[in-house]
């Protein structure tokens, strides 16, 4: 998030997209309620009627994967009602001409056909959030899992840019982001293209650094993605720009692609290919069972650590038991696995690990224990020990220096509904449930309330199919099929169906498709097109 | 009597100031064992059980109307009505129908099981408020299994009770339960009167909703009280109609059900307005409840 | 009984929750009133994060899989066998045959020794995350 | 009449580790983070002993803890028969006598409640009892009342009148202190060469103390008008409704509220022949409280899902046992996600009722 939470209670306009926030970030929710209270508009748009849109001035019920026209639309109407920030576009921005042309090349009442919302709803939500002085963009996955991912965040940036509504407190451009560590993740380099701190591996001066304090040269070769890593292994079936060498072994920390990635059958295929799989879980999950070598992790309350939240804030997470029988904390595991494969790596604590991780990456410049453990975490970026943590991003100039326009059109999911597969099906996320349930699903009252494998489905589609709710359906994609028990809300609409993945007994993921975003590589988990076999009523 | 569990109670236990006396532990199970087990059809199963204790045995008792709370490893516990009658000795019988995780597992029980149980709970049937009356029973499904105590109760205390009459409804002749009983209860003098909603081939007798039966009772508003139990949408409407019939709110009694966990009062799931239903019912005159439409 | 600070392990808000311990078994979880996201206050899963922590299915020993099936092992021999098997990839198929899964439920520290790991250990960018999930 | 006191505020620590000595010492510490939490204290000179701010939470969780074990079981299988035997093992907690110093009157109260539900209904806890065995309570009254407090509303504070073992009051450089139940007589006696005793003066500061912490709320609610109003069957349905749809199911209101006792049994396996019976918090407002077996669940989620706390707390016990067990204490007010707490419930229907009387 370039924002810290709490400044969203300060917002006048709450722009919320692909993200059901009550209940996958109920810390968000929390102040768009104040929010709205203190008399802010909320502004919704998702294909579902979730509490938030129910709570919403403008719910924009779009059609799943039409966010470009959407917004395209929005901004559109924008500059044909002159609410652009001139001064902002000059000052801070490049490549606004061609971004002008591709919106006058827009038609609004084709965004409406696209989209499903009427082109009058369109102009409102525009006109409501160009107006204000104070209007925050909040996204999830919503926006990212299409195949169109880029082109979505690219747009919601855009339309920021347009109207002049980043670089200040209370306003801006904010990813909410799915675990308590995702952030931390990517600002350590657990990514294939960057080293800790976003540092690119291509960039020679870069691993000429890391090469001095690690004492070896570092790889310069493009490195896989997860996606890439666990589908037909080697496979150019996600089409990879070149043939990538296949993966003949795979480590995996505490994930659970066997349930979590899209195509299960796909996944299935690669790790069978494996010559060896070595899994450190907590649990004996779906991929752990399948290895050849498990090894028994300590959980959050074992190990003392830190952690990044979605708005860059670094906190010490500390130790409270020690671990569950002969469980280990992964850093261990890590530096065990080093030393046996002639690497010592000899960091004593945690706190020496972190030592390292400043010295070597700026924007975590001044996390050291000792400090985080006094204050209540750092927001990066931070450069130093007594420099302090930063709220908000791009208070002065952006990241890249200025903000760039980059135009996007619309374009439809890899899958769209047709005769043989009629539904389009959503997946996410359930409130008392959390990713693949290894824990939520231990958690008693946790379970209780959402213990089964739930598919919305509207009460029209229901009716027509004579459903009731507690049927047992089996709902199939050309990938694979899966069985769930049905609930009749009207939070989907007619012709959606949403469940969520964390149940193992129902893996949805058997049903989604493996397209992805060809820049981010994310995998359209949001839409593919579905049809309901095998009905056995309750 | 309800069970005591006392030997597994550390000793010198006393209460707060010293002052209270020593008591059980309410939460302990006790184990009993399944003695007989009996299909009363696909979902719905009888189990006779027993204590090991032969003393407990003899001292157990119990009210129709009453619950136990059994427990099943690893599934924590469910209340269960008593469907047999106290007094008979040889321990109490208890009919389940499969609808959770608890219910399924004691589905897989055979003679020669243990299960746990802590019990008896709940207020019973006024069965001595009744005596003198004459009774209408009407059931829907499974909800002739706590009205099987009291009319067995009643067959073995005859003399007290005058006309008996038995409205059973279901949903399909499959889900009929207690087939023998009906034959008894009928040789021994009970009207019984059986529908169904949706017939099938095996079926020729009635077709209907249970309320339909109460066409053809004539029930005498001061002799007559009706005891009713089933789904919550029937006790509405069966009560409903007696109130039309001209049965006076206190002579009209339901037993109900909800989820639960502890039995006695404390736990708070199976609250009902202001009264809690393991310790205020679970059966209740109607002239106790306000609103029957959300049963 | 001791009341620790920590963070909750659920999603990426980042609430200050305590974790109430009682004789090396954790009993409770309680919002930490003056954390500046939590403020007081936790959700449903925030409340119950300590639900599965002493669940019986947790891992307590390494596993390693002989004839078929996964049986236990020492530390030493799960090691062994991995960094022996690790070694033999990257020395047949070379670095970029082996992959690393870090994780978003891993600390900053462990995340860096993992991609540290790929990169110095074994030679290789294969490296990433369920960051798009 | 209660005896009345004065110890001296420099005499307080060297009092409570006198008391440390014979007892378990439980007192409000503000930590290293500045959060304040009730404590067990193991060494005095090294914890903060804080009486300014409202502890985060009650003294419910050291009677009735969020997840307790219950018993033990375990299955033997017969060999011969098939039969398996199935046995519990109770699990009673261990009883430590312990001083509770600090506690505000609104705590105190709902431990009274407390005990009402565990201890005096026609069954009796023997796990709150073991907890609550040898406690003793030295309470202290409030004389700024924290910033969303309304016990006086309740009438539950901001002093106590009984209940305590001992109250004290702050006038000043020292103590008021008046002792209530035989344990509090009896700790006074043993250490009666702390105290002094209190003179008019004392007693005018003390009355003068009581007095103007009345005047000091922030938040002024009228609870028996509420109680008045919910008790003429007239439910506030649109009300109930509008609530409930902000409610966000988190039950941080009954976890962090000192009288809410709701919680349910559940077993967790550690083997196949193994397992432990357990007892956890629970709430009203949860879809799964009141959800059968069968899926049938007698409460509308969307609808009612804040009416059973409410009601219960503001009617149903007043009906019960002759007063509201909401004991103004505000934690509740803070906790809440979505607005929708019982201050705001009060409210709303208060004004419902001022409407309904202006317009004729």
């Amino acid at each position: 998030m370039t924002n810290s939470i709490n400044e969203i209670e300060q917002a006048q306009v709450i722009l919320v997209s692909g993200s059901n926030t009550t209940r996958t970030h109920p810390q968000v929710a929390r102040r768009f309620y104040r929010a709205v209270d203190r008399g802010a508009k909320l502004i919704v748009i998702d294909p579902r009627r979730t509490r938030l849109a129910r709570h919403a001035h403008i719910h924009l019920r779009i059609r799943p994967g039409t966010d470009i026209a959407l917004l395209n639309g929005m901004m559109r109407s924008i500059i044909d009602e002159n609410l652009i920030d001139d001064l902002f576009i000059q000052m801070r921005t490049e490549n606004y001409t061609t971004m002008r042309d591709m919106l006058f090349g827009i038609d609004l009442a084709q965004a409406a056909a696209i989209t499903g919302v009427p082109e009058k709803t369109i102009r409102r939500a525009a006109r409501i959030y160009a107006q204000a002085q104070r209007s925050v963009i909040c996204y999830c996955l919503g926006v990212t899992q299409h195949i169109a991912g880029t082109g979505n965040v690219q747009s919601y940036a855009n339309l920021a840019m347009l109207t002049g509504h980043v670089e200040q407190e209370f306003t801006g451009v904010d990813p909410l982001r799915g675990q308590n560590n995702v952030q931390g993740a990517c600002d350590m380099g657990a990514l294939p293209g960057v080293l800790p701190g976003y540092q690119s591996v291509f960039d020679d001066a870069v691993r000429e650094k890391f090469a001095r304090v690690w004492g070896v040269e570092l790889p310069a070769t493009p490195g896989l993605t997860l996606l890439d890593m666990t589908h037909e292994a080697g496979g150019g079936a996600t089409g990879l720009p070149q043939a990538a060498p296949a993966i003949r072994a795979l480590y995996v920390t505490g994930e659970n692609p066997l349930l979590s990635e899209p195509s299960l059958n796909g996944v299935k295929k690669a790790f069978h290919q494996y010559d060896f799989l070595v899994v450190s879980d907590i649990f004996l999950s779906e991929t752990a069972r399948v290895a050849d070598v498990v090894f028994p992790a300590a959980s959050f309350a074992e190990k003392t650590g830190t952690i990044t939240s979605s708005e860059r804030r670094v906190q010490l997470m500390r130790k409270a038991i020690e671990p569950v029988g002969d469980s280990r904390p992964d850093d261990w595991i890590v530096m065990e696995l080093a030393r046996r494969m002639g690497h010592a790596m000899d960091y004593t604590s945690p706190a020496e690990v972190m030592e390292e991780i400043c010295m070597v990456t700026p924007i975590y410049g001044g996390m050291y224990h000792d400090r985080l453990d006094r204050e209540w975490g750092v927001q990066w970026p931070c450069g130093g020990r007594n420099m302090e943590g930063t709220q908000y991003l791009h208070k002065y100039s952006f990241a890249r220096g200025r903000g760039r326009f980059e135009p996007a059109a619309h374009v439809e999911p890899a899958e769209v509904p047709d005769s043989d597969y009629p539904f389009a099906l959503i997946t996410g996320r359930f409130y008392f449930q959390y990713h693949t349930g290894t824990m939520t699903r231990r958690t008693p009252i946790l379970e209780r309330e959402s213990g089964q494998p739930l598919l919305e489905m509207h009460p029209d589609d229901g009716r027509r199919l004579g459903l009731r709710p507690g049927s047992v359906v089996t709902v199939a994609s050309r990938r694979g099929r899966s069985r769930f028990v049905v609930e009749l809300t009207d939070r989907v609409a007619p012709g959606n169906l949403f469940t969520s993945f964390h149940f193992a007994e129902a893996p949805v993921n058997e049903l989604t498709i493996d397209a992805s975003d060809p820049v981010a590589r994310c995998p359209e988990y949001k839409v593919c097109a579905v049809r309901l076999e095998e009905v056995e009523p309750c | 009597m309800i069970l005591d569990p006392s030997r597994y109670v550390a000793p010198g236990m006393a209460g707060p100031q010293g002052s209270k006396p020593v008591r059980g532990n309410i939460y302990l199970p006790v184990p009993a064992q399944v003695r007989e087990v009996h299909r009363e059809n696909d979902l719905v199963t009888t189990f006779v059980l027993e204590f090991d204790d032969p003393l407990v045995n003899q001292e157990f008792s119990f009210e129709p109307g009453q619950f136990m709370m059994v427990s099943m490893p690893h599934c924590g516990e469910a209340p269960i009505s008593f469907s047999s009658p106290p007094g008979r000795g040889g321990g109490f019988a208890l009919t389940v129908r499969r609808a959770g995780r608890l219910t399924s597992a004691m589905h897989r029980l055979r003679p020669g099981d243990t299960i746990g149980v802590r019990g008896p709970y709940g207020r019973p049937f006024p069965m001595t408020e009744l005596a003198g009356s004459s009774l209408l029973f009407v059931a829907g499904g499974i909800g002739l299994a706590p009205l099987r105590s009291v009319i067995d109760f009643c067959l073995d205390h005859r003399s007290d009770y005058g006309e008996i009459t038995l409205l059973y409804g279901c949903r399909t002749p499959a889900d009929i339960c207690f087939a023998d009983d009906l034959e008894r209860w009928s040789r021994a003098g009970v009207r019984c009167l059986c529908t169904v909603d949706e017939a099938d081939d095996s079926w020729s007798g009635r077709v209907g909703l249970v309320t339909e039966l109460l066409q053809d009772v004539q029930v005498e508003a001061d002799s007559w009280r009706a005891l009713v139990c089933g789904p919550g949408i029937m006790i509405h409407f069966v009560l409903s109609r007696l109130l039309e019939m001209g049965l006076p709110r206190d002579h009209l009694f339901t037993t109900l059900e909800r989820h639960m966990k502890c039995g006695v009062g404390i736990c708070g799931h199976c609250f009902l307005e202001e009264k809690l239903i393991c310790r205020e019912g679970p059966v209740f005159s109607l002239a106790e409840l306000d609103d029957t439409r959300n049963l | 009984m001791r009341d620790v600070l920590t963070v909750c392990c659920y999603c990426g808000c980042g609430c200050g929750l305590y974790l109430h311990v009682r004789d090396d078994r954790v009993v409770g979880s309680s919002p930490s009133r003056n954390h500046p996201v939590s403020r007081n206050n936790l959700c449903v899963r925030g409340w119950n994060a300590h639900g599965f922590i002493h669940d019986a299915g947790r891992l307590t020993e390494p596993l390693v899989r002989r004839n078929g099936r996964l049986r236990p092992a020492t530390w030493d021999e799960a090691l062994q066998i991995t960094a022996d098997a690790l070694a033999r990839v990257v020395h047949e198929h070379g670095p970029d045959a082996v992959g690393v899964v870090a994780s978003a439920k891993c600390t900053n520290e462990e995340n860096y020794l993992l991609q540290k790991f790929a990169r110095a250990v074994l030679g290789t960018n294969n490296i990433d995350h369920c960051a798009r999930l | 009449m209660l005896e009345n006191f004065v110890l001296e505020k420099d005499h307080l620590l060297p009092l409570l580790r006198k008391l440390g000595r014979q007892y378990r010492l439980v007192a409000p510490v503000r930590n290293r983070h500045g959060d304040t939490l009730f404590t067990e204290i193991h060494d005095l000179d090294r914890v903060e002993i804080d009486l300014e701010h409202q502890p985060q939470s009650s003294l419910k969780p050291f009677f009735f803890p969020q997840v307790e074990v219950l018993s033990m079981y375990g299955l033997d299988h017969d060999t011969s028969s098939g039969a398996t035997w199935y046995s519990f093992y109770p699990q009673l907690p261990e009883n430590r006598p312990t001083v509770y110093f600090g506690v505000r009157s609104c705590d105190m109260m709902a431990v009274m409640y407390t005990d009402m539900i565990f201890l005096q209904s026609s069954e009796y806890d023997v796990y709150y009892a073991r907890h609550r065995e040898n406690a003793i309570f030295i309470t202290i009254g409030c004389n700024q009342p924290f910033s969303n407090c309304f016990c006086n509303a309740t009438r539950s504070g901001p002093f106590l009148e009984h209940g305590f073992d001992i109250q004290l009051t702050d006038i000043g450089d020292r103590f008021f202190v008046e002792t209530g139940r035989a344990r509090g007589v009896q700790l006074r006696r043993q250490w009666a060469y702390f105290f002094r005793d209190a003179t008019e003066d004392d007693r005018r500061a003390q009355f003068q103390a009581a007095l103007e912490a009345r005047g000091l709320f922030n938040r002024l609610v009228h609870v028996d008008l509420v109680t008045r109003i919910l008790a003429r069957q007239e439910e506030p349905e649109a009300i109930f409704a509008e609530l409930s749809a902000r409610c966000q199911d988190c039950g941080g209101c009954a976890y962090i509220c000192p009288t809410c006792t709701c919680f349910t049994i559940h077993d967790q396996a550690l083997d196949e022949d193994r397992g432990e019976r357990l007892r956890t918090w629970d709430a009203c407002t949860f879809s799964g409280f009141t959800r059968m077996a069968g899926g049938h669940n007698p409460v509308d989620p969307d609808r009612q899902r804040v009416r059973k706390r409410f009601l219960h707390k503001l009617l149903h016990d007043v009906e019960h046992h002759g007063r509201t067990s909401c004991m103004g204490c505000g934690r509740c007010v803070d906790m809440c996600f979505g607005g929708v707490d019982i201050l705001r419930f009060i409210e709303m229907v208060s004004e419902n009722e001022t409407e309904h009387e202006e317009t004729p």
